[in-house]
Order: C-alpha cells, then structure tokens, then sequence
C-alpha cells in the first residue's frame, strides 16, 4: 500500500493535533510526533524571536523526497511534515512530523532521521533576533 | 547566455536582493557561476566554500553544466528544522 | 532544575493534545510525543477490541520511576505519561509520553527508552479479543 | 502467617479470584510463595517460572522474605504499553 503523505509550508501557526490526527490508522501501533519549538536561550544567548526564509518550491520538494524515502526504508503508513516561515515568538512551533508505522521501533528512527535528514537538505534558514537588537543568519559550517 | 540566481538568507542580505542577473559562458558550470558571483559581488566571498547551488530544484556539483533557462539559485547551508 | 512529572492511569480516552502541551516550554526546543494505538492486526490475526488491566499503585509507581529516571538519564525538563485501562476499541490510543528537552536527539531517545522499559516493567497486563471470539492475557515469554 | 496475595491477568484467571490466602511459614521466601500457590491451585503450574511477585509495590527476588503484613502481589509477565 502507498504511504500516506502530507508536506506543507506555513506562515500561520502550526495545528500539531491535525498533523498527528492525520497519520493515525488502526493498521498501525505506533504514532511517532515531533516539534521543534522555539527557543529562549541559545548557549546562554536570548533569543526575542526567529525568522524562517525558504526556497519554497525546493524547501517542498525536498521535504517529499524525504518523507518518500523514510517510508520506503521504514515501512511507514503515513508521514505529515509542517514547517513554518516568517516570524516566530518564543514557544511557538517551527516545525512538526508525525509519523504512523504497524511497530515502535520504525517509528523512532523514521520520525528521528526525518529531522536529522531535514537540516542537512531543505533548504530553508533560520534568522535569530537576539535581545541585543542583533540579527543573524544561521548557517552551520 | 544571461542567468537569473535566486538568492536567499545571508547572501540576499550581502547581494541586496533576492535575484542577482549573471552574464556566463553558454557552457558554464557551478563553478563558474561562484566565480562570477565574487567578482562582482566581493563581499560573497566571505561565504567562499559553503554555498550551494540548485540547478531546476535539485542540488548542483561545483562541475555540473548549467543550462540554458534553468531556474538556478544560490544560498548557504540550510538550517530549517 | 526539578523535571517536571505527570503520570496518569485512566478509564477514559486519552487526550494525546494534553499531554504534549503539558511538556512544552519556552525553555525547550524538542518534544516528542508516542502514541500506541490498538492494531486491527497482530501477526495476520484480526484483533476485535482490548482490555488493559494493572495492578494500579505499583504500575503508577514504576511509571513515575521510569520518568524520574528518563529525566535524569537526559535531562529532560518535562515527562507526561498516561496508559489506558479498560476496554478498548481498534484505532484508540492505549498509552501517550510526552517529553520535552532543550536538543532534539535526547528528547527521541528518551521517549523511545521510556516506551521500551514500561513493557519491561509496568505492570500492566493487555487481554486480546480476537475476531472468532477467543480471548488471550498476553504474557511475553 | 496468613498472606493475601494479589493476583493479576492469566493468573487470576487461573486461580478463578483477584485475590488468594496462602498460609506460610514465619521466614517464607517468594520462592516458598511460588510452591504453596501451585500447591493449591495445581494449573498455575502451566506459569512456572514466569510468575513475578512484589512486595509492598516492589518486585521481589525468588529469595527475597515475605513480611508478616506486607502487600504481596503475583502476576504474569507484563504486556503493557
């Protein structure tokens, strides 16, 4: 059976229940989420809020490739993938995946990979405004 | 041949725009296109060795042609997630 | 810092929304929620509904172990665990954890250990009834 | 003494009551705890060496003593989760 899947971008906060509500099944034992939240301290830095640019078709198409590939190599049923853009405030959500699969294990490592795979490819970044009025650009080495 | 480069995040900010309009060789590389990014853009150069190139959507190698009427762009590594 | 612990056994469906709201937190940047839902299908077998039972006091004390010592281990700021007793239906949520952490990959091994060690030592007992109407304590060897 | 011993899943099943009273020697171990239930109730023998048992909400090892007035609970091994 094909995996069930659901990629989006967003500028409006992210719904995490409808992400996870979408990839329950009674074929599956296990529902794996993630969300990656906003966060107030940096290596002792302030953050006051966050901005995310993507390169939107590209940022997509690199989310369904991955999505694609997890389920492949985890026998998942269904992946939802949300990330949002713009402005964030502390707290809020950046990004959210859910996971189903018949078994525990495959869920773990599907939903973990995701997020590991995603900020290595998807081209999208991350603008920090910290408490001082400075603003950057993150960009792992 | 007169290439369109979409540019996002850091290099946006160093090139002052979202799109950069390059004057290539009909049979340019990647490789080419960073060099004349530099050259006309100095300050890109402080993002010598990170940036990445997508050619129609798909990551690019320093060595890959660029085509004529692709859709190319250009940025430093992604940190979504 | 003290993590904070929620555990719950109850007879009513479980909220999943609440718990990982529970666990969120300006101070983190991970949640990872699970679900175990009950599965039409065991092995090719067909599942009509389940029955949890616990020996309530000591299964809520091992749950709180569990999330005490998960939180220590990885320095998690938060852990909500809820298992579901009583009669259940295909599809319906059997167990929910919630953690949260400061980094992503300690809030996945967290939740996956958790999960792992409760069907070690929770005890809590799952009575299949299967479609020709036979019923089953399971009981791992 | 006399202990009452809570029984759980297949074993309540078995033993056709959520509850049981074994009448023990003073020092009893869990192990001693084992022999009686089988003793009495011959097809708890089809669960030998599966049987966990806690005392006072914690598990206990086939040595360990029971105490007079402790709360003793016997069960399969656990499915939950």
């Amino acid at each position: 059976m094909e995996p069930q899947l659901q990629i989006r971008l967003t500028r409006a906060p992210i719904n995490h229940v409808e992400l996870t509500e979408a990839v329950r099944s009674p074929l599956c034992g296990a529902v794996v989420s993630f969300l990656g939240t906003v966060r107030e301290l940096t290596q002792g830095r302030q953050t006051t809020y966050l901005e995310y640019d993507a390169y939107e078709p590209m940022a997509e198409s690199e989310l369904r490739k991955l999505a694609e590939q997890a389920a492949e190599k985890w026998g998942l049923h269904a992946v939802a993938i949300t990330h949002r853009l713009g402005a964030l405030d502390l707290g809020e959500i950046a990004v959210a995946v859910a996971v189903s699969s018949p078994h525990r294990r495959e869920a773990f490592e599907a939903a973990s990979e995701i997020m590991s795979v995603m900020k290595q490819t998807v081209p999208i970044w991350k603008k920090e405004t910290w408490a001082d009025g400075e603003t950057e650009w993150i960009h792992p080495e | 041949m007169t290439v369109t480069v979409l540019c996002f995040a850091r290099l946006k900010e160093l090139v002052g725009s979202g799109r950069v309009t390059l004057e290539l060789p009909a049979d340019a590389s990647v490789k080419d296109l960073h060099r004349e990014l530099f050259q006309q853009f100095p300050a890109v150069e402080s993002l010598a060795g990170q940036l990445l190139v997508a050619v129609n959507g798909e990551y690019a190698s320093d060595d890959a042609a660029i085509p004529a009427g692709a859709e190319v762009a250009c940025f430093p590594p992604v940190s979504g997630g």
